[in-house]
């Protein structure tokens, strides 16, 4: 006869061998790795959460202590590669193979890694896609999670930064998978109950709090006059003639360069209401102005920011925060979000190419994905229509009948054509390339495919490469905004004069801008403390940012 | 030469100098009658805040009673004390301070001599031997701004580039010759002679005709630039609109 | 509840500005003239051993203009021109600007401080360049004229910075400018990062920013990051600035003793903004200019007379 | 350090009737450009001393392109480089230009 169960048998087993060290569900964080060594089996699917800005830290040391007897060829399935132990863990044997999502921190390493052969690649994803494997054929086995504090029935509060955890927990519970998670503190009653008690197994009390990353702060005083003079120009000839209301930032000085200007530039072009009004956002305090000054209607957040959380708590006809006023965010929900129902996606990049596919990656860095691909793809299923998408999508395709045309979300890579010590941010072939081919990779890591991009925005300009009819205007059109770089300077200047007269390119003084006027005293805020200052004293800034 | 060696060649008829907490502090009589007021820095003792504002005090309590009498600092010190209670106690007003009151003595007719015997750097230098009127040093002073490992990770240069390029530039490398090639130090005094007649040949030299070390460093070839420029600058302040 | 958003006044900040944008807005419209300026390229002679570039004006603006009408003498270092540091060119211009305000007697001066210290390119040049200006500063201020420093900064005021600091007339800080002798990297380097970690912004600014300055008495005026408010406080003090002799140096002698006696145990700023009164010392660093000039007046009154 | 020097015809004499302005600082990614009403009013000449090497084309470019659109006759542009990118070095160049043009600055 056919066991049926035979998952829920085995999820029983290891749930018996770690209440060994449980009183009820609470564990000591001293017994946390005896905990890991009883319940996480050879060859198990483990996701370790490393979320893009909160860590299971306590759990990650823990998972780096065990015996590597008892415990080995794991395989991770985590979107953040983030802590140094969540790569140990590949040196000492105790995991073998890795698909993730994000590697930020430890994009150096992590190359070395693979090009050593010390990690088992599955694949590079983006965050959403992550997510979907976690329910098709990357289900875990046992999830190590991370919350802010827990009841003594397992009941959760993840606070501002809830991220990934719900997606962890839906698919591992569900699926038989054991849930342990570490938390700050134990408490009689929850705030909110993010992921109820039944779905979590162990409960391990951390001595510190969390490990988040304050990933997604911009200080003002950083902001270039190259960067504003970009930011003038995504505004006033992209953000105007699309009217473009939903979207999505990316992180980076250029994005924020945009939001410190919409309160002063913006308002001067008669925007204010008319574009950026609902986000799929983190909370950037470089929106902080934007929002005080009545610009922004709604922001879904994919996870918090440090320091934002009594803000947010402020301004809940704003951000989605639980009913006990602490902002929810959810990656899961937010990446899709992006995806359909916003209309543009605003993000930089390190690499483009003269087709228009871009790359983070270096010969020496791998950062992975994120959730950028993801927001920055045109979503095949998206059935309502917009403005932004219908003008898109005809400018794209002007002959086809328009009840039939499909709309486009607007992709636009923001980008300087030098990038860090001059390092062109051009090329004729990506290092993503050299980097498949050394590692044996079916596909380069590219991080927007250049059938995805619409926009390329530079200081020198912007190439509308939704007008562009042939290969060859494509790359002129590229080359048209690239600069002083080899790709800039070998362009055909005919030919560019004449994209420029289409609307193809447009250079700054085409959009009546001139880039003298690219200065700081337009932002809304030049310093952190102007951002404090804007949220009445809201926004507690973290102490890398402030001298208080 | 130690300390007691230096004390008893400057005054072989006998001094009061006595030291306290890596302070000097007293007198000796001079060939010609006279007595000269001493204070100092002693055995590498970092200046700090306390130090700093004894050694004002008592050049303060010399200036109260009259007269012009000469003032002697001796000094090998640390650099100025490199801690947080110092700085944040504003170590930066004790230093200046005391800089402030041995210029002040200087300006008031009295021959101020700095004798630099030991160590010294960075602030503790610019407060004492170089806040005198005349600095002289014995040989083998061993004067620094900085010590090259503080220099290399603010200038990101390699320790071993730095001493590559300090055996061609007298400039920026530390050392008492180099010094004294861009003006900062008036006479390097024999060891093997008088210190007291030393002493005695300086105190009869002509009236002080204000601050020439710029002069001296051009003519000695250590500061192509700085007498010119502060010249011109000068002359250009005073010319009528 | 709604209130009313803040809006960053467009006021042209002090610490954003150059040099040249500090002396330009400080000054009377259109009345500075300056003196060696950067087209007689005199720049420094020692720099390209360190095959570094050079800075027409050596990295210090120094020039003659008008001050609500008044004629006064103004120097200006650019701190973001090798951290505003003094090297053999670079100071000479100080000490010429400061030996020629001795000789016009009544001719105040401005310096407006933006310096990590001596340039250790041209160490030994920049070490006397300090001591050199240091007897023209005092000289001319026995002689009659007020020298006023102006310190807010990218560079802050460092090193031997920070002794000429000390040797002013009278001092105005923003909450950027920070006063001190040893960097925060050098005390980290020499004493270990458990007696100073340069990375804690917040330690640095405690212990060596504006508002502890003004605290302890070690700046007489604090002001707002505008170049408006230390034009306001540069006419404020030239008032009130003391003359410099025996009687300022006996005071300065008492007002040092009083703080070490006072705050010698501290350990901490905050210590000593709690000694001082201050119940909410934490909340300090936080606080606008204007709250921050409000408690400390309230707290320490300036002396103009011990400096 | 590598130094450059260009010559080139502008089309008309840059206005105003300063004789000189200067902007920007010698800093990383930064750089000053001192401008000096010097030359024939249709000749301009533009001095580059940078510490970093093997940009020869790029300056040229840079500098063709900033003659092209702002004619600076008579104008000797002189620049201590900290290391700029193309872009900054253009628009510090512009900005030279339009301090020695405007008056009573």
């Amino acid at each position: 006869m056919t066991d049926w169960r035979k998952g829920q048998g085995a999820r029983d087993a290891r749930i018996r061998a770690g209440a060994k060290f449980a009183k009820g569900k609470i564990v000591e964080a001293r017994d946390a790795t005896a905990l890991l060594e009883s319940v996480i089996l050879p060859g198990d699917r483990v996701c370790l959460e490393g979320d893009n800005q909160k860590q299971a830290d306590l759990l990650a040391g823990a998972l780096a202590a065990v015996d590597v007897g008892k415990v080995h060829d794991l395989h991770m399935v985590q979107s953040g590669v983030v802590l140094p132990e969540h790569l140990d863990i590949f040196e000492t044997g105790v995991a073998k193979r890795l698909d993730y999502a994000f590697s930020g921190p430890q994009s150096t390493r992590i190359a070395k890694m693979l090009f050593g052969g010390k990690i088992e690649l599955g694949a590079v994803h983006t965050y959403l896609e992550l997510f979907a494997r976690y329910f098709i054929d990357l289900t875990p086995n046992v999830a190590l999670i991370v919350a802010i504090s827990a009841d003594r029935d397992g009941n959760l509060y993840t606070g501002p930064n809830t991220e990934d955890t719900p997606t962890v927990v839906e698919a591992t519970t569900f699926k038989d998978g054991v849930v342990i998670a570490q938390v700050n503190e134990i408490v009689d009653k929850v705030p909110r109950v993010d992921i109820p008690g039944d779905r979590v197994n162990f409960v391990v009390k951390s001595d510190k709090p969390f490990y988040v990353e304050p990933l997604f702060t911009r200080d003002p005083g950083a902001v270039t006059e190259a960067q504003i003079l970009t930011a003038m120009l995504a505004i006033k000839g992209i953000y105007e003639p699309y009217g473009v209301r939903r979207l999505n930032h990316g992180i980076g000085f250029n994005t924020a360069a945009i939001e410190l200007l919409l309160p002063t530039y913006g308002e001067r072009l008669g925007l204010k209401g008319k574009v950026a009004t609902h986000f799929a956002l983190n909370p950037h305090p470089t929106l902080i102005p934007a929002i005080e000054s009545g610009w922004v209607q709604q922001i879904h957040s994919f996870g918090g920011e440090v320091g934002m959380e009594d803000y947010i708590r402020a301004r809940p006809d704003i951000y989605f925060t639980g009913p006990d006023g602490s902002l929810r965010s959810n990656r899961a929900f937010c990446q899709t979000a992006g995806l359909y129902a916003c209309d543009m996606f605003i993000g930089s990049t390190l690499q483009i190419d003269l087709l228009g596919n871009s790359s983070t990656v270096t010969t020496s860095r791998i950062a992975g994905f994120g959730g950028a691909p993801n927001m920055g793809s045109d979503a095949r299923g998206r059935r309502h229509p917009s403005d932004p998408w219908l003008q898109a999508g005809k400018e794209a395709d002007p002959d086809s009948p328009a009840a039939l045309r499909r709309g486009r979300k607007l992709v636009v890579q923001i980008v300087e054509s030098f990038g860090d010590k001059n390092v062109p941010t051009f090329v004729e072939k990506l290092d993503a390339l050299e980097l498949a081919e050394k590692l044996g990779l079916k596909l380069a890591p590219v991080m927007v495919y250049a059938d995805d991009v619409t926009h390329i925005v530079s200081e020198a300009g912007i190439a509308n490469l939704l007008l562009c009819r042939t290969k060859d205007e494509r790359e002129q059109a590229i080359r048209g905004v690239a600069g002083y770089t080899d790709v800039g300077r070998g362009r055909d200047k005919k030919m560019v004069q004449h994209l420029r007269e289409r609307g193809v390119v447009r250079w700054p003084e085409d959009l009546g801008i001139d880039p003298l006027e690219a200065d700081r005293s337009l932002l809304a805020a030049r310093s952190i403390e102007d951002l404090v200052q804007w949220s009445g004293g809201l926004y507690a800034a973290p102490s890398r940012f402030r001298n208080w | 030469m130690t300390l007691a060696d230096i004390l008893a060649s400057l005054f072989p008829a006998g001094h009061d100098v006595v030291q306290e907490g890596g302070l000097l502090f007293g007198s000796g009589p001079l060939k010609d009658g006279g007595r000269i007021t001493v204070i100092g820095v002693a055995d590498r003792t970092p200046l700090g805040v306390d130090e700093a504002l004894r050694l004002a005090g008592h050049v303060l309590a010399i200036l109260e009673q009259g007269g012009d009498g000469p003032i002697l600092v001796l000094v090998d010190s640390d650099s100025q004390r490199m801690s947080k209670r110092d700085e944040l106690l504003g170590l930066n007003e004790f230093l200046a301070h005391l800089a402030k009151c041995l210029i002040y003595a200087g300006l008031q007719g009295r021959h101020t001599i700095g004798l630099l015997y030991g160590h010294s750097a960075a602030g503790a230098f610019i407060a004492t031997v170089m806040a005198t009127r005349s600095l002289v040093a014995l040989p083998g002073a061993t004067p620094a701004v900085m010590d090259l490992p503080s220099m290399s990770r603010v200038t990101k240069l390699s320790i071993e580039a730095l001493q590559e390029k300090a055996k061609s530039t007298p400039v920026f490398a530390p050392g008492l010759d180099n010094l004294a090639q861009t003006g900062a130090v008036l006479a390097i005094w024999d060891d093997k002679s008088s210190l007291a007649d030393q002493l005695q040949a300086l105190l009869g030299q002509a009236e002080d005709g204000g601050d020439r070390r710029d002069r001296l460093g051009k003519a000695r070839k250590g500061r192509p630039k700085a007498a010119d420029i502060a010249e011109r600058v000068h002359d250009l302040a005073l010319q009528p609109e | 509840m709604t209130s009313t958003p803040f809006v960053r006044h467009n006021a042209p900040s002090w610490y954003e500005a150059s040099a040249r944008e500090r002396v330009r807005g400080l000054l009377d419209a259109g009345s500075f003239k300056e003196f060696i300026g950067p087209e007689q390229r005199e720049t420094s002679p020692h720099l390209g051993i360190f095959d570094l570039p050079r800075q027409f004006d050596d990295g210090i603006v120094v020039g003659r203009g008008k001050l609500s009408g008044k004629p006064v003498f103004v120097a200006a270092q650019e701190g973001r021109f090798m951290g505003g540091a003094f090297g053999e060119v670079h100071g000479a211009k100080l000490t010429g600007l400061l030996r020629a305000a001795r000789d016009a007697k009544s001719i105040p001066v401005l310096i407006l401080f933006d310096t990590g210290g001596v340039r250790l390119q041209e160490a030994n040049a920049g070490e006397l360049a300090i001591g050199e200006i240091m007897r023209a500063l005092l000289e001319a201020r026995r002689a009659g004229a007020k020298v006023i420093g102006l310190i807010g900064g990218r560079a802050g005021c460092y090193g031997g910075g920070g002794l000429l600091a000390g040797c002013c007339s009278a001092l105005a800080v923003s909450e950027h400018g920070r006063i001190a002798v040893s960097g925060p990297e050098v005390i980290e380097t020499n004493r270990g990062v458990e007696e100073f970690d340069s990375k804690d912004r917040s330690l640095v600014w405690r212990t060596m920013g504006g508002k502890n300055r003004r605290l302890i008495g070690g700046a007489d005026a604090f002001v707002d990051d505008t170049i408006e408010a230390f034009r306001a406080a540069a006419l404020f003090l030239i008032e009130r600035a003391p003359a410099f002799g025996l009687d300022v140096l006996k005071a300065e002698q008492a007002r040092l003793a009083e703080r070490l006696n006072r705050f010698g145990a501290c350990a901490d700023g905050l210590d000593i903004w709690k000694q001082e009164g201050i119940v909410d010392a934490a909340s300090v660093p936080g606080m606008s200019a204007e709250d921050f000039t409000a408690l400390a007046n309230r707290i320490r009154e300036p002396r103009y007379d011990a400096r | 350090m590598e130094t450059f020097s260009y010559r080139h015809k502008a089309e008309r004499r840059s206005t105003g009737s300063k004789a000189q302005a200067i902007i920007g600082v010698v800093a990383s990614g930064n750089l000053e450009v001192l401008v000096e009403r010097v030359l024939p009013d249709t000749e301009c000449q533009v001095e580059v001393s940078t510490p970093i090497t093997g940009f020869g084309s790029v300056w040229e470019a840079v500098i063709t392109d900033f003659v092209e659109r702002r004619s600076p006759g008579g104008l000797k542009l002189s620049i201590n480089d900290g290391g700029a990118r193309a872009d900054t070095v253009a628009l510090r160049l512009a900005q030279a230009v339009r301090l020695i043009e405007e008056e009573g600055r």
